[in-house]
């Protein structure tokens, strides 16, 4: 447990002090290790059930505990797979005779600390110190190299996470005034029916983790940041990053939603989650360059997560379990086929070494194993079996279906359809025979590895999905007090 | 009752017809290609002369599930069948040019199986299938001339056939519901008990068949089809392969069974129409062979008159079916004989001259009916049989109907024999040309009198 | 894990493994290649041979694991699935074969061979899924890997008929997709089954199975090229003519069809969809499909065009046969669920030939091609012939069996309508087999390629010739155990005696 | 169009600030009173420190404090990142005033007094390492400003090594506890006060290096680009 | 109404001054000095909401410490890549692409 949260940020200060290529060799074993750190962990977790962490000997409320359950543990997992897969990654594709590029390790452990804790924090304030570390950390990733356009898509990324931030934090006081107290869980029990003030909060909140998620209109951010960023970068900020702050947002919503929510808020969630399905997709469809595509992509995916708002609003049970579990399957088969796209899509620009859609005529020649990463995660986006993304989806459906909900699944399908519109744009050029170009560049085996293994995790999780679902679901043992597992 | 020959035999009638293609496959097979053409029928001869009938042969695991048989009818209608078929051959042996040999062999071959085959056939789906083999097969006969006149004729020929074969396979399919049962046998019964459904079964068969038969308005094909092929194709068309349609108005139309006198009467009508109707056009051609193929239509006009006798009449029926497989034969067997006539050189020496015209009126002459001819036989025993039954329309008119169809054969035969006269040119022959002409012209005259199916 | 689960699974990964390989070969080990593509294909023909003889004796094969909450992934193999991937195994090994030949010294074979793999991979998985859920998974993935397929030529009219095809199916899939969820939120994860599952159900539900029961047969036809959604069909016909034997023999139109037949008995069951009147319209959609492709084939100077617009009409024989109550309706469309298959396959590897060996593509240069040509010719012949309906050929059985099984439905227009359609076949084909054997060559071939002493290619040669001899023997050997018409009696016995 | 959007934008503005105020005044009237500071006053024995805020920042809540400071090392090296800096000292800069000089003389030392104080007052009044940090900074701006030679302080590792001391020594001090068998960030008992105090200094020096550092970065010099990273 | 209620009500119209000027100003470094005067805001809701009642209550004032420190890192880092961005373009606003936070 302490290994969880040590490693990252002993490994952000051992690699600063490092330049690029030991440091790609110390992160390597870091990584090593945190992806047996996150095993162990989940493990014990799925053993044994989750549990609270108290950092420091301080429980909660005095001090900041950890929610260990399923869900963080899975989402601990995760990210130390696509962390990983990101990481290994970049190690070959960036090019270390950059001097810059010694602040890459630093950064992305930082990141990956970050992520960490927010996955497992229960406090609200520890969540926003959380955020801004991951907040800082990648636009520090974004703005690396400090050209020109990447400058001004870090500065549009620093502003906009700023200004969600300080919305949550703004909520975080509203709560705290209220309610004396900054864990979760304790203001959920507290919290009554009708309390403006409260609602308020809950209102700034989401809206600032909307921004910071790039929900609908709010999402002008994310494609120059996710476009311009170096590819493993990409992928890490489409996999992971933004989930983070829409992990918390869902988090807060299934604590106190039924409370201090209302029908129009989580219709109007939904709806523009929804305006964000269609809209992204068709700005993807229409990109010329292949990365903004992606890029547009994870504002359409996106969308899908706040279905779960509508979905689980007011509605029965059974009927909220399958949406959020729809909605988590989401989240982990995005989080794995973005990733694999931008690498994917990495080092396809790299072996044609242009930027645009339309240069990759005739590369299915060439480069057929990244296409294919590149396709199969496409496949997840669009919800084809037997994708993670269709087994979201079909959770996402059953869940509309018996909410009564229709007009969501006029959603899910017509976002499918345009998913697909936009990842057969890509192939369809890629299959084009008729470009005389011949000069292209083999990337290393690593690279072309890599997308690949996101890619079929992607694949394979629909598959395996009912036992994923399962570890989600465990037990939380909420009474039981502090039961501190060692690593 | 059943006393079934060696099964190898009844395969080979088929199979050995059916296999023979293969030999075209390579191309210095073509001497055995051109040998084995007047074998091919043998053992359907054999099968046909010394079986014992009846006899029945149940196949099971072929298309449907089939059964092959052999009854006295079917008996004379196979011999009719291999006898044309090898005396054809050999004439062809003899008649054929190197040019394309291959693939007349080859549509030979098949037209031959369907031929023989669906003689055998005792179910619907094999006498279908050999039924649709012989005029798709047929067809190859038809246009291998490749001239315009032959496509053209072929087109047509094949045209018809196909909405011949619909309504046959509409046919058979309505009869399978009505009767439940493959076996051809059992179509009779069930047509008659199928009330509205009978009607249309019997209707299409006799439009099915009657397209094959040269029935009058569905005759259209033939006058076209028939000169255009080969002089042996020809031969077989004429000779054989039209009276498959006759044999399926006897196997399936409710012969026998009572309460079809009117469409007996229809028939009737029908065939006289085809009988007579067909001298004229015929009188005004130019070439013996469509001279030939109008007669042609004319005769199967008078069977069917036979058949429309059988249907008016149930009661005599038992008596009538022999007669019309007597009069096919017949027909059969001169017809083919003053096909191949057609193709026949007039030899150098003035004595066998005479000999080829004394030889040539004798088929001619049977199909007139003289003494001492199959034809005599053959339209003496109708013109008693069909002056004696009671209750025919056009009672009163009949003898003067039948002197009017020996009229108009007679100016069809001396349309024939006149153009033929003008037409053979000096010239020599292959042996073989002039072995299978004598042979036929000795079967039809001589060996006739010998068949077990006369009588 | 026992025998009779694992072989499903086998069947399934022996295509599925070939594939990944051949992705990971280079480019250049074609030896390699070839051999991998071979030896999935026999040890898949292998398996499903025991499979089958299994489910002939009784075997229950069947795996499944919880896939989603209250969705399972089931294989199973019924005799139906056998007789779809019967089909699909011996159809592949010979289509393997011919591509093989097809391709040689063409860019991107590990590309295709990978997708073929998949693909026929997927046709696995849809022939053996248990439930609908499977098969839809199947079913799309499918799609998926039949796009690089299709646009495998790269040429910007592949890529146009690439985005046609994706457009429609993806469109269907979605329809699909719609359907299959919304049963599930009305029944439950309903497994395939033999009577289906409606026999008695509320009737308050009437409404919306009716609903469903479209939306799955609309979603369906797409890729059963059924009339109004066939658009897709013959401009796929851009790709290299194994892919068209595989698109129209086995792998996408019939899994459209399959996935008719299997939402028409095993989920609706036939007795429900007869009550409800569902057959009667789509037996009408189909007849007319089947009228309708002929019309249009008619009219085709392109060989392969004319065979896509013939493989409309003959796919909707498939649907026909399922629409008529009563076993003889199914044991004809089901049947005809091979024969399509066999003689489609032997139609477009002589189209492939003729146009790989002589570069002819449209009918109006194939004159005189049997006298160059015999062997395929005699192929294209019989095939062409069958499907005609002559017998004994393999397209008579069907359309005999079709007919009395409409007749004992009491649908004796379907019988009209049958004829009709023989008689436009006979239209479209005959001309053909006429310029091949009765007119002499009137042009030099465009594009003429010798090999040796064969007419052409030897991988190319004897496919066919295989296939036709199969197309022959199933229609001749109809009646014994294992042939296609027995075989689909044996399911028809099960179906309505159960 | 422009100016539609600010007026809706102000009035968006308005809006929000009008319902947060109202949601402050409900929120005043029905806030629970918080049993937070007494039970943060029966465990401030324990804490290892006398001021309350300080044991929040660095025992109760110290995980708070360690991302913090993570927060400050992300900035610092991203600022660091895009600059070239050879030295933190701008020769450039370097002044002849002499009466400036003479000042800073003055001033340096006593800052640095200063910021010492601050450090140390931490524990018991207002005051700690981040203040002192501060100062620290400050005096380095003041040193830059002027001129005075701080050649001593490369940005090669000497500087990063500043940068992350602070953090790594909190993080050293973390993780010992947890592999002595208590919590992660737990200090051993009785020795929570000078491990406080250990963990403040170096916080202090590398929170000054940090500001120092991001104020060097943010100027660019025409003479030095494009040249860009970190230098070494 | 008690001082630290006037101090949060003061937090709050610093709150919509800043918003506003966050939105309203394209200037880079106003837009930075708005986002500072937004977070003081916060800062002062947060102590003066929390200590309304309960009277002084050091969690809130340690809270608030870190908010301001990530805050001056933020600041920091937006200064750097400002004067970067500014030294490379020349320009002082994202102007062009329109509505980028709001």
């Amino acid at each position: 447990m302490a290994g969880l949260l040590f490693t990252p940020l002993a490994w952000a200060a051992l690699s600063l002090l490092l330049d690029f290529r030991r440091g790609r060799w110390l992160s390597w074993l870091g990584m090593l290790i945190q992806v047996l750190v996150s095993l162990s962990l989940w493990f014990a977790v799925a053993g044994g059930g989750g549990f609270f962490y108290a950092l420091a000997g301080w429980e909660a409320p005095l001090g900041i505990a950890l929610r260990v359950d399923g869900l963080a543990v899975s989402f601990v997992l995760l990210t130390a797979a696509v962390a990983t897969a990101c990481g290994v990654h970049a190690g070959v594709y960036l090019d270390p005779g950059k001097s810059w590029q010694r602040y890459f390790w630093p950064l992305f452990w930082f990141l990956w600390a970050g992520l960490n804790g927010v996955w497992l924090g229960a406090d609200l304030f520890n969540l926003y110190v959380g955020l801004e570390l991951i907040s800082l950390a990648a636009v520090g990733l974004v703005a690396l190299g400090g050209e020109a356009a990447a400058l001004r898509a870090a500065l549009r990324y620093l502003f906009a996470a700023l200004l969600g931030s300080l919305a949550y934090l703004l909520g975080v006081a509203l709560l705290y005034g209220q309610f004396g107290t900054l864990s979760l869980t304790g203001i959920a029990g507290v919290v009554g029916a009708t309390e403006p003030a409260a609602a308020l909060a809950l209102l700034l909140m989401l809206a600032g983790l909307a921004l910071k998620t790039a929900l609908f209109p709010l999402h002008g951010w994310l494609p120059p940041a996710h476009g311009i960023a170096k590819s493993p970068v990409s992928a890490l900020l489409s996999g992971l990053v933004v989930k983070a702050s829409f992990y918390i947002a869902a988090r807060l919503w299934l604590e106190l939603g039924d409370r201090l929510g209302s029908q129009l808020l989580a219709q109007g969630l939904g709806a523009l989650g929804a305006a964000a399905v269609l809209w992204g997709s068709w700005r993807a469809f229409r990109q010329p360059y292949l990365k903004q595509v992606v890029a547009y992509s994870s504002v359409a995916q996106i969308g899908y997560l706040f279905l779960l708002f509508p979905l689980t609003y007011a509605v029965a049970e059974p009927v909220s379990r399958l949406a959020q579990q729809g909605i988590t399957l989401q989240v982990i088969s995005h989080a794995l086929a973005k990733a694999a796209m931008f690498l994917a899509a990495g080092n396809l620009i790299l072996s044609v070494r242009s930027k645009r859609v339309d240069a990759l005529g005739g590369v299915s020649h060439f480069l057929p194993f990244s296409l294919f990463s590149f396709g199969l995660a496409g496949v997840s986006l669009m919800g084809m079996p037997p994708t993670g993304g269709f087994a979201a989806k079909w959770l996402l459906l059953q869940a509309s279906l018996a909410s009564g909900q229709w007009w969501w699944i006029a959603v899910l399908l017509l976002g499918g359809v345009l998913a697909a519109a936009y990842v057969f744009r890509i192939y369809r050029a890629s299959f084009l025979e008729d470009s005389v170009s011949d000069d292209f560049y083999h990337p290393p085996k690593t690279l072309e590895a890599i997308p690949m293994i996101l890619a079929l995790l992607a694949l394979g999780l629909g598959l395996v999905a009912e036992p994923v679902l399962s570890v989600l679901a465990l037990p939380f043992e909420v009474a039981a007090g502090v039961t501190a597992v060692q690593p | 009752m059943n006393s079934l020959p060696p099964t190898v035999l009844i395969a080979a009638s088929v199979l050995l017809p059916l296999l023979y293609p293969l030999l075209a496959l390579r191309g210095v097979w073509r001497g055995a290609l051109r040998a084995l053409l007047p074998l091919l029928p043998l053992p359907a001869l054999v099968l046909a002369l010394l079986s014992a009938t009846p006899w029945t042969l149940e196949l099971p695991w072929l298309v449907l599930g089939s059964t092959w048989m052999l009854d006295e009818l079917r008996r004379s209608f196979l011999l009719l069948t291999a006898l044309l078929w090898s005396t054809a051959g050999l004439y062809a042996a003899g008649y054929l040019g190197a040019e394309q040999l291959r693939r007349f062999c080859v549509f030979w071959g098949f037209t031959l199986a369907g031929n023989l085959g669906l003689v055998l056939a005792g179910d619907m789906a094999s006498f279908y299938m050999f039924f649709t083999l012989m005029t798709f097969a047929g067809y190859g006969l038809v246009v291998h001339e490749g001239s315009d006149r032959a496509r053209f004729a072929g087109r047509v020929y094949l045209v018809m056939a196909l909405v011949g074969e619909m309504a046959l396979l509409a046919g058979f399919l309505l009869a399978f519901r009505a009767a439940d049962s493959l076996l051809l046998a059992d179509v009779a019964v069930a047509t008659t008990a199928g009330g509205a459904d009978g009607w249309l079964i019997a209707a299409l068969f006799l439009a099915g068949f009657g397209v094959k038969a040269g029935l009058p308005l569905l005759h259209f094909w033939l006058p076209l089809a028939h000169p255009v092929a080969p002089t042996p194709a020809s031969a077989v068309l004429s000779g054989a392969m039209i009276k498959a349609g006759l044999l399926g108005w006897l196997l399936t139309l409710p012969i026998g069974e009572l309460g079809w006198a009117p469409w007996g009467q229809f028939m009737i009508v029908l065939g006289f129409v085809g009988a007579l109707g067909a001298a004229l056009p015929g009188a005004l051609q130019r070439d013996p062979k469509t001279v030939l193929a109008w007669s042609s239509i004319s005769q199967m006009g008078l069977m069917a008159v036979l058949v429309g006798a059988a249907l008016a009449a149930p009661g005599h029926a038992p008596s009538l079916v022999p007669l019309i497989a007597l009069f096919a034969l017949h027909h059969g067997l001169a017809k083919g004989c003053l096909f191949l006539a057609v193709g026949l050189v007039l030899p150098a020496s003035r004595v066998l001259r005479l000999l080829l015209w004394l030889l040539l009126a004798l088929p001619a002459l049977s199909l007139l009916g003289l003494p001492f001819t199959s034809g005599a036989l053959a339209k003496g025993a109708m013109k008693d049989t069909l002056l004696t039954l009671p209750g025919l329309p056009l009672g009163a008119q009949l003898p003067l109907l039948l002197q009017a169809a020996t009229l108009a054969t007679l100016v069809l035969v001396a349309r024939y024999a006149w153009l033929l006269w003008r037409q053979l040119q000096p010239g020599a022959a292959a042996t073989a040309r002039w072995a299978g002409w004598t042979l036929a012209v000795l079967c039809s005259s001589v060996l006739f009198w010998c068949l077990p199916g006369v009588g | 894990m026992s025998l009779t689960a694992l072989l499903p699974i086998l069947a399934l990964l022996s295509s599925l493994l070939a594939a990944v390989v051949i992705f990971a070969l280079p480019e250049s080990s074609h030896r390699l290649r070839t051999l991998v593509n071979l030896l999935a294909a026999v040890l898949k023909l292998g398996i499903v041979a025991a499979m089958t003889w299994g489910v002939f004796r009784g075997v229950d094969f069947s795996v499944s694991f919880s896939m989603l909450p209250g969705v399972s992934f089931m294989l199973r193999a019924d005799a139906l699935a056998m007789l779809f991937a019967g089909l699909s195994a011996v159809l592949w090994l010979l289509t393997t074969i011919y591509a093989v030949g097809y391709l040689e010294d063409s860019p991107n074979r590990s590309r295709f061979f990978g997708f073929f793999s998949l693909c026929v991979a997927s046709t696995m998985g849809i022939a053996l899924a248990g439930n609908l859920f499977t098969f839809f998974l199947f079913y799309e993935m499918l799609t998926l890997s039949t796009y690089p397929l299709v646009v495998h030529r790269g040429t910007a009219r592949a890529l146009q008929a690439g985005r046609n095809y994706i457009i429609y199916t993806l469109g269907g899939g979605v329809v699909l997709l719609l359907g299959i969820a919304w049963l599930h939120g009305l029944a439950g994860d309903l497994a395939f089954r033999e009577t289906g599952h409606f026999q008695s159900v509320d009737p308050a539900l009437h409404g919306q199975l009716t609903l469903v029961f479209v939306l799955l047969v609309a979603g369906l036809g797409v890729k059963a090229g059924m009339f109004p959604v066939h658009g897709w069909l013959p401009q796929a016909m851009v790709a290299p003519a194994p892919v068209s034997a595989l698109l129209h023999a086995v792998a996408v139109v019939k899994a459209g069809a399959f996935g008719i037949v299997r939402v028409v008995y095993d989920i609706f069951g036939i007795d429900f969809a007869y009550r409800q009147g569902l057959l009667e319209p789509l037996a009408w959609l189909a007849a007319f499909t089947v009228l309708y492709g002929s019309l249009r084939a008619l009219w085709q100077l392109d060989l392969k065009r004319r065979l896509a617009f013939s493989t409309i009409s003959q796919v909707s024989y498939i649907i026909l046969g399922v629409t008529l109550f009563g076993p003889l309706g199914t044991v004809g469309g089901l049947v005809h669920l091979l024969h399509q298959g066999i003689m489609k396959i032997t139609l477009f590897f002589c189209a492939g030939n003729y146009a790989e060996t002589l570069g002819v593509h449209r009918v109006d240069e194939l004159d005189g091609a049997g006298a160059r040509m015999p062997a395929t010719s005699i192929a294209f012949t019989a095939a062409a012939l069958g499907m005609i309906g002559v017998p004994p050929l393999a397209g008579f059985v069907t359309k005999w069996t079709l007919g009395a099984g409409a007749l004992a439905a009491q649908m004796e227009w379907v019988v009209l309508v049958l004829l009709l359609s023989s008689l436009l076949n006979a239209a479209y084909f005959l001309p053909i087999v006429y310029r091949l054997w009765f007119l002499p060559v009137a042009a030099p071939w465009p594009e003429e390629r010798r090999w040796g002493r064969l007419e052409t290619n030897a991988w190319l040669f004897w496919p066919p010739l295989v296939t036709m001899l199969l197309l022959v023997l199933v229609g001749l050997l109809a009646p014994t155990a294992f042939s296609p018409l027995s075989w689909a009696q044996l399911i028809a016995v099960r179906m309505y005696l159960p | 169009m422009r100016r539609l959007l600010v007026l809706v934008s102000l009035a968006a503005c308005t809006a929000l600030t009008i319902a947060l105020a109202l949601a402050v005044l409900v929120a005043a009237e029905s806030a629970v009173v918080s049993e937070l500071p007494q039970q943060l006053a029966a465990s401030l024995g324990r804490s290892g420190v006398e001021h309350p805020t300080t044991a929040v920042l660095l025992n109760f809540r110290s995980y708070d404090t360690l991302l913090e400071i993570g927060v400050l090392v992300i900035a610092g090296m991203s600022g660091i990142s895009l600059a070239s800096t050879r030295s933190l000292e701008d020769p450039a800069l370097r002044s002849s005033d002499v009466l400036l000089y003479a000042l800073q003389r003055w001033f340096v030392p006593l800052m640095l007094l200063l910021a010492a104080y601050l450090l140390w007052a931490g524990s018991h009044r207002p005051g700690g390492a981040f203040q002192a940090g501060a100062v620290l900074a400050a005096t380095g701006v003041l040193m830059r400003l002027g001129g005075l030679p701080m050649a001593f302080i490369r940005p090669g590792v000497l500087l990063r090594l500043g940068l992350v001391l602070g953090f790594a020594v909190f993080l050293l001090v973390a993780i010992a506890s947890a592999l002595a068998g208590e919590a992660f960030l737990a200090y051993p008992p009785g020795m929570a006060g000078g491990l406080i105090l250990a963990i403040e200094t170096v916080l202090t020096l590398s929170i000054g290096m940090i500001l120092l550092a991001l104020f060097v970065a943010a100027p660019v010099s025409a003479e030095h680009e494009p040249e860009e990273g970190g230098g070494s | 109404m008690s001082p630290d209620l006037l101090y949060a009500l003061a937090g709050v119209g610093l709150c919509g001054i800043g918003l506003a000027g966050f939105l309203l100003l394209d200037h880079l470094l106003r837009r930075l000095l708005a986002f500072n005067l937004l977070g003081s805001g916060v800062f002062l809701v947060l102590v003066g909401l929390a200590q309304h009642r309960g009277g002084p209550d050091p969690v809130p004032q340690a809270l608030v410490l870190t908010g301001i420190v990530v805050a001056i890192a933020a600041t920091a880092l937006a200064i750097v890549l400002i004067r970067r961005y500014f030294h490379l373009t020349g320009r002082t606003s994202l102007a062009d692409a329109g509505d980028g936070q709001s």
